[in-house]
């Protein structure tokens, strides 16, 4: 194989090009029929083709799970690791390289359980990462055992008399982490609005997390129904500065108003998840600085002649 | 030992020697520490070579006067080059008695010890200390010990109010009389490390010195003398950790992720300081799960990176060890092993960590190891790891150990040059249909394609996958994927030299090491071809692969043994036998290499083997039939 | 393999068999599973012996009609014993000819394979899938198979609407025809089926069965018969994972703490279910790490618990398995073996994870390993497993595979009684000055305090700590601390036995594995040896320690051959020789121990290896010099 | 060595026995003159003492570090672990015996960084534990590193240009945990309020976490003040269900009022923390099951023939 220089290849493959949904297409989706996760994965397929965002500048990183396959389907750089350390990795790639987008797509059982260290750890970091947890509230790819956000009394495959613990507010506990600085709520089912959330999440400079409530027909459809019904009570935030609720949505569910920059406000919020899950964008703090920009990274700043000079000056210190 | 001459001069007997062993030992927070370090430092300027080893308490600042409150340093120091701690210890200044016990509890005193010991205690108010005191010094002497009882708090409080801030002064200048030491450059030193601090605190300092030397003139008889020759090249001092760190950088790493343990942690610490400057990143990261996965991302995502660790956090990054095989991410990962297992010693040396380096990972994870003799090749090894990670696309482990991290060793200083640092990070286009994992069918090496590259989407995946990065499940591409792993493990081991055999190159008996056992075992080597015996030694510095020729160089021996610092049951233990002796770890790895039956003689002592003990476990193989 | 006896009777040629390999695969959700379960069932009920494998996709619903999509059974059925899937496969039904193509790529069906596959897709709107269904089925015959196009939906179709939910039962009939299954117990077994849903639908079913058994009639002009000897004593029928699970309340273990992976997963449901009944805890952990912890815990406290896992989360355990050693205590961990490194083939068996097991820990930490060699053996190793943990105070690990886990066998109904539970728990004083390692100096043992023990407060660290349990640096004590822990493991091992030889007592050949191999590896050996071939096999239950004797066995044989299923290089790779060449697990442990030139064969295929291919290895390795 | 019986035990060693303060006392402690570990080791004996309670019945579980050391000078039963597990270890003991009474002593690097995971879960789980951090706000034992607690800028030997990241909340985070039963704050110098907290959490049932700000007057004197001084603001909760405040400690710091029973509130006195410390219950629902019962277990219910009847029945469905 030839290599050809970055102008010629310029020339021949970028010159005039506009970026097509196709462009975006890896392998073929081998999610089971009616699963949710296709939804999320063109959602970010048509991201990036509205935004022109070349293949090679993102970094798909997921851990393993069903959910965890999404980096195979996209056709930009993706790294498909192991349970629950999604997070380190992406957070690797973006302090090692901060001039690619890194995207994370985790399931709940991968982000929450597992993961959960590295969860808690990362949303302080406030690293520019766009995370996508897709949670159906069971572990799908293992074949159905309680995940942290099991509903309570469910009965899976290692709980067989019910789940015993109250499922987990995952919201409630982001907003309690020091350095949350964009958190929404989106589901699979509402299209539109799953567009528009994981927008927001891909413009937000630090980690933004987005929790999509996922259909899983196959192993929790008694959380969010079968056969395209949703059973799961929701409501939508409505909020200037947050996620736009289409008309159509008003019939589906109803609708409040809230200030996504009031972290109190978005305390309670998180708290209706208990009764009616809230979709929108919870909070949102553009400030807080993301960590590469506070490691003041120089590395690439000096050149390796300079880099000699200084290391001898080091050495100068152990010599005798 | 005995001495090699005496000489009587007009004030004092002159004794020239050829090397010699000096501890300082005082409770946490009496400053031995600071005055052996400056002692150490004077020696190496008038061109003595020499190692020095700290002795640090398991607690931060643990119940002073006790044996677990001993802090300080051991200091070998010889007119040759030193690799090594050496024997026994035989000079010590204690300054008080249950200091020295812990010295002595240690077995780390040679029966004709000079021992300089602070006097008060003999009458101390607490009559429980007064007898323990005297119990201690009388058992030394009984054995042969030379003791020097001296008011050291006593006079130190005729020039300062508090003797703890003065005393290790006043001793420093008692060892500075006694190694006939250049007081001018004593005095300079000191100096310069008060340099922050007032003139007047400097002249104090210098006055306690001059202290010691008189104090010591007046008690003691005679002085040492050790050859000093000065050096042809400028020389470093510096410890393992230190080496570790600047070699890593001279070797081009960015980035450092880590987490937090000891003997590994200070190593980081010098990063710290290092990448301030020089530009660089160290992440402390929640856990040793975290740090690797975020070494991990950021060697995927084209920046060079290496993170750092000692046993546990080695046992918390087995999953992520095997995912950088798996996926060929280079990966360059520093482990300072310690005493195990689990928390096992944590201060202290092992050589434990062998066989959970090779082999931890589930499954088969082909993987380099490597491990430095001495604090020189802990600098050097850097570079040729991170060449290798990245040539390969391999993990490579660098197994160094808690001595090494701590102690100082002179060495010449490295020449540096932009030629060790990796070429620019490759942001070239990919040519259409290059595939992520496109193994050479000989070597297995494939091109590493970095995020960033246009045209050079692909995916890296923790399953089996096809030379295409996608997900497999083909009976022949797992055995395929499997073969191509493995190959460049090969391919490396047709590019390692033969190993050098030090000594005899065939004789009696061969004796096997790696790490920081070379140093020692040589000197035990050199003591029985003294005599006459055939002997050997090699020391591997690949581990994994092992280097060509092992079984013809082995051939050459009527025995072969390993020593090194981890455990194996003893030939005389009972119920050992054939079917049930557990073999040490390298020991175990060459007999399977090589058929050959090679033994061992190893301990779990949490310290180095001293050159006399491997001398007497020689002798006594060499003895059996 | 020849037909064994041709028998012409009136209707159809009845062909008398040994034994016969059959397969009934299917698009996920089409229920070939349950058909071939109920065949299973039935040729059981006979007195059939029977092996039979799950054949599953690796995601949950892939995209039918592909090969990826390929769902169902095989199942070996035998006049005798099975202990293994046995050869390639003799029968197959298939729905679409992805799913058989699948077959065919996995090399899995003899050359005269008889098909009997759904011919709706022979007139398929869609031209492509009729091309390559009439592709597949031209290569597959071309080699030689003997093909029966059926039109088993549109014949479903004739009695209900969706052939979906009925076109097993019709399939399921076909199979009853050709191996002359007993049609009435065919029906009751059916009836149970479906004993919860009405009467109606029980009738339907039963007529669909009839429909496929005249369907076949139709079709095939011959009948297997596979003589069936009713068995003497009950026996069960159940995969591996419900007998380690079953073993472990049998073994009286009464916490289990968990984290899902497969293929562990699935022992943990049975536990689930049994301690519903049976009194007992599954605590689903929030990792594999927190899994172990509280396992640890639990039997700490007195609590007999074990955790259940499979190779990233044996990774994930390692710190743990290191303070389970030096703490001991004990506990049983089951690996339940799949395909690495890192996440590998999450479905698929290998042996992959014997030296991760021994070694993944730092330092040194002696541990028991165990492997049942087949499903009768995953049920009585955990009592065993238990026995030994509590007696010991040690860590066993108990290596069982995907293919134990999923694979279904019938054995001899155990005999249960309290004798296999542990005493009640000790809360009894314990006398003043009783240490908590009060190790005895032979044999390592110590008395076991629990808490709650009036009297027996005491410490247990992860550092190294003296009989007393407090924490210690004594380099002595170190030593002795790891040398009972060794010596723990040669007092198991006097009381282990030599093991059997299977086949020959001496001769040309020695064949040793562990684990899941010994049934195809013992058939090819009974094959090597009709025709004369000098061959013997050894299987070892013990990893840890090795069984005594095991070089003086193998001195009896010219040549010493591992077979198991982990990566070893081949001799005829390029670039292997002795210097490079990477041997597998078992063999690299055996050459060390007996320094015998123990060679191997191994592949890593992600399914077992046939009884066939191993006598194809064993037979290239006799013939070499 | 002979075995006494259980009854002639009791007569020899317990019939009247009371325990006194040199009962519960192990090894001598080897911490750093002035370590605030030594003030959470006392209040825990006299605890003990004054509850009477048998050394027998307690487990004291804990992870690396110097406050992990705990465990040695407390004359229970011990398990001195591995760095960051220590809740899944007490999590083992509670579930495997319920009978025993379980305390966890952690550090923060051990409890919030390394063991965040299971810190989190382990909130959730309620196990009966009573759980004591001793926040000294770094890495003392491994010298000087940052801690997620370690307020920004703080120069240790990884950041020696001053840490980069504000300090983690950890009460808002725990508020933040479904499931959270008991959560109280105190501190090292104010010895009153640590032995009642202490004793609070001694007698909650479900997982009782004390944050106690631990005086390390080697490491962190800067967090805390050095011989003796305090630096760090603080505030007392007043509230009549809380921890009692001394009068002394009325002019110490500002007293405010405080209902622990209502979770908004507590979330907001949580915040509270960045710029003085809340010292007092922040938060106590004493209705929420614990862990270990509702996994109901039934294990020592039945008897060894009866589970021998029951497994048979279990073989019966396998049985051809
Ligand atoms: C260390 C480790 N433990 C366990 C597993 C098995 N495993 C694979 S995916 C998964 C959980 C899947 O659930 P979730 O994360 O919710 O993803 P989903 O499949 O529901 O999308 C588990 C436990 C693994 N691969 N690695
Ligand atoms: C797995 C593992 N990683 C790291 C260490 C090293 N280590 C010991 S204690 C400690 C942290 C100590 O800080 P903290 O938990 O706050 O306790 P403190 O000493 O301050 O009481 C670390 C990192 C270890 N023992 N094990
Ligand atoms: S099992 Fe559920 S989550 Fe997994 S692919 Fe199918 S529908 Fe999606
Ligand atoms: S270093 Fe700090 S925390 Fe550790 S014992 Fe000393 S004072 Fe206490
Ligand atoms: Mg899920
Ligand atoms: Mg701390």
């Amino acid at each position: 194989m030839e290599a050809l220089q970055l102008e010629e290849y310029i020339e021949e493959q970028c010159e005039l090009k506009t970026y097509t949904l196709e462009d975006y297409e890896g392998d073929v989706p081998r999610w089971c029929k009616g699963c949710g996760d296709f939804g999320i994965l063109s959602s970010v397929q048509k991201l990036l083709r509205d935004d022109q965002v070349a293949p090679e500048s993102v970094v798909a990183v997921s851990g393993i799970g069903c959910s965890s396959r999404f980096p195979h389907y996209l056709n930009t750089y993706g790294f498909h690791g192991i349970h629950g350390r999604a997070m380190t990795i992406a957070t690797g790639v973006k302090l090692g390289r901060p001039d690619l987008k890194v995207l994370v797509t985790m399931g709940d059982g991968d982000c929450f359980s597992i993961g959960g260290g590295h969860w808690l750890h990362s949303m302080r970091y406030n690293t520019d990462l766009t995370v996508i947890v897709m949670d159906n509230e069971i572990y799908a790819l293992t074949k159905n055992q309680v995940s942290p956000t099991t509903h309570c009394g469910t009965s899976t495959n290692t709980t067989p008399h019910g789940a015993v613990l109250k499922e987990m507010n995952v919201l409630s506990v982001m907003l309690g982490i020091t350095n949350t600085s964009f958190l929404a709520q989106t589901a699979s089912w509402t299209p539109g609005h799953l567009d528009k959330t994981i927008k927001a999440a891909w413009n937000h400079k630090g980690t933004s997390f987005v929790r999509v409530l996922q259909k899983c027909p196959i192993f929790s459809p008694q959380a969010f129904g079968q056969d395209g019904k949703v059973k799961a009570p929701f409501t939508f935030l409505r909020d200037e500065n947050g996620i736009p609720v289409d008309k159509v949505f008003e019939k589906m569910a109803p609708v409040i108003d809230h200030n996504c920059k009031d972290l109190d406000a978005a305390k309670k919020i998180a708290m209706m998840e208990e009764t009616s899950s809230p979709l929108g964008l919870l909070y949102h703090n553009p400030s807080i600085p993301t960590y590469e920009e506070s490691l003041h990274a120089t590395a690439d700043k000096i050149t390796p002649e300079e880099k000699v000079v200084r290391l001898n000056e080091e050495l100068d210190k152990y010599t005798i | 030992m005995p001495h090699h001459g005496v000489l009587t001069m007009k004030e004092s007997k002159k004794i020239k020697l050829d090397e010699h062993i000096v501890e300082f030992v005082c409770d946490a927070g009496e400053g031995a520490q600071k005055a052996a370090v400056s002692f150490a430092k004077v020696s190496a300027k008038m061109g003595n070579s020499l190692w020095t080893v700290e002795i640090i308490p398991s607690e931060i600042q643990p119940p002073p006067h006790t044996m677990g409150s001993t802090s300080g340093n051991r200091i070998r120091l010889s007119s040759k080059t030193v690799t090594n701690g050496g024997n026994l210890t035989n000079v010590v200044v204690a300054f008080n008695e249950m200091n020295l016990l812990s010295r002595i509890k240690g077995k780390m005193l040679a029966d004709d010890v000079v021992v300089i010991i602070d006097n008060k205690w003999a009458n101390d108010p607490d009559e429980t200390i007064r007898k323990q005191y005297r119990e201690i010094l009388d058992e030394l002497k009984a054995k042969g010990a030379d003791i020097y009882e001296v008011p050291i708090e006593e006079k130190t409080m005729t020039l300062i109010d508090n003797p703890q801030r003065g005393k290790n002064m006043v001793a420093l200048g008692m060892l500075g009389y006694l190694y006939t030491r250049d007081m001018d450059i004593l005095a300079d030193e000191i100096r310069s490390i008060f340099k922050k601090k007032s003139k007047e605190i400097q002249d104090n300092n210098v006055a306690l010195l001059t202290l010691g030397y008189e104090l010591a003139k007046e008690t003691i008889n005679f002085q040492y003398v050790i050859e000093s020759t000065p050096f042809k090249v400028p020389m470093v001092a510096m410890n393992g950790n230190e080496a570790v760190a600047l070699g890593a950088v001279a070797a081009g790493f960015e980035h450092c992720s880590m987490y937090p343990i000891t003997p590994a942690t200070s190593a980081t610490h010098a990063l710290s300081e290092y990448f301030g400057r020089m530009g660089g990143i160290v992440h402390q990261a929640e856990d040793e799960i975290a740090a690797i996965g975020v070494a991990l991302g950021s060697y995927y995502a084209g920046r060079t990176t290496l993170t750092i660790t000692s046993g546990p956090g080695m046992a918390l990054k087995t999953e992520f060890l095997g995912l950088t095989v798996m996926t060929e991410t280079p990966l360059v990962v520093v482990n300072v092993q310690r005493g195990g297992p689990s928390t096992g010693l944590p201060t202290k040396i092992e050589q434990g960590d062998l066989l959970s380096s090779l082999f931890s990972t589930p499954g088969d994870a082909p993987k380099v190891i490597m491990a430095p003799t001495d604090i020189e090749e802990c600098y050097h090894v850097m570079i040729t790891a991170r060449k290798i990670a990245e040539e390969f696309r391999m993990l490579v482990i660098v197994l160094t150990d808690a001595n090494l991290a701590t102690g100082t060793q002179l060495y010449p200083r490295p020449k540096l040059s932009t030629e060790s640092f990796p070429p620019p990070m490759d942001m070239s286009p990919i040519p259409v249909g290059t595939k992520p994992y496109d193994w050479d069918e000989e070597t297995g090496l494939s091109r590493r394609i970095i995020p960033g590259q246009p045209g050079g989407m692909c995916r890296t995946t923790s399953l089996n996958h096809s030379p295409e990065g996608k997900v497999n499940h083909d009976p022949d591409m797992n055995q395929k994927a499997h073969r191509m792993r493995s190959r460049k493990l090969m391919t490396l081991q047709k590019s390692l030299k033969k190993p050098e055999v030090y000594g005899d190159k065939e004789g009696d008996l061969l004796v096997v090491s790696w790490g920081s056992l070379k140093g020692p075992i040589d000197e035990a080597v050199d003591n029985l071809r003294k005599e006459g015996k055939k002997v050997g030694a090699i020391s591997l510095q690949f581990l994994s692969p092992f280097p060509p020729g092992l079984k013809e160089i082995f051939s050459k021996y009527k025995k072969v043994m390993v020593v090194e610092l981890n455990y194996s049951d003893d030939w005389d233990d009972p119920m050992v036998n054939e079917d049930t002796r557990r073999y040490s770890q390298l020991s175990m790895l060459l007999r399977s290499h090589t058929l050959v039956d090679v033994d061992c003689f190893t301990r779990v002592y949490g310290r180095p083997l001293m050159p006399m003990e491997i001398y007497d476990a020689l002798s006594k193989r060499l003895a059996q039939k």
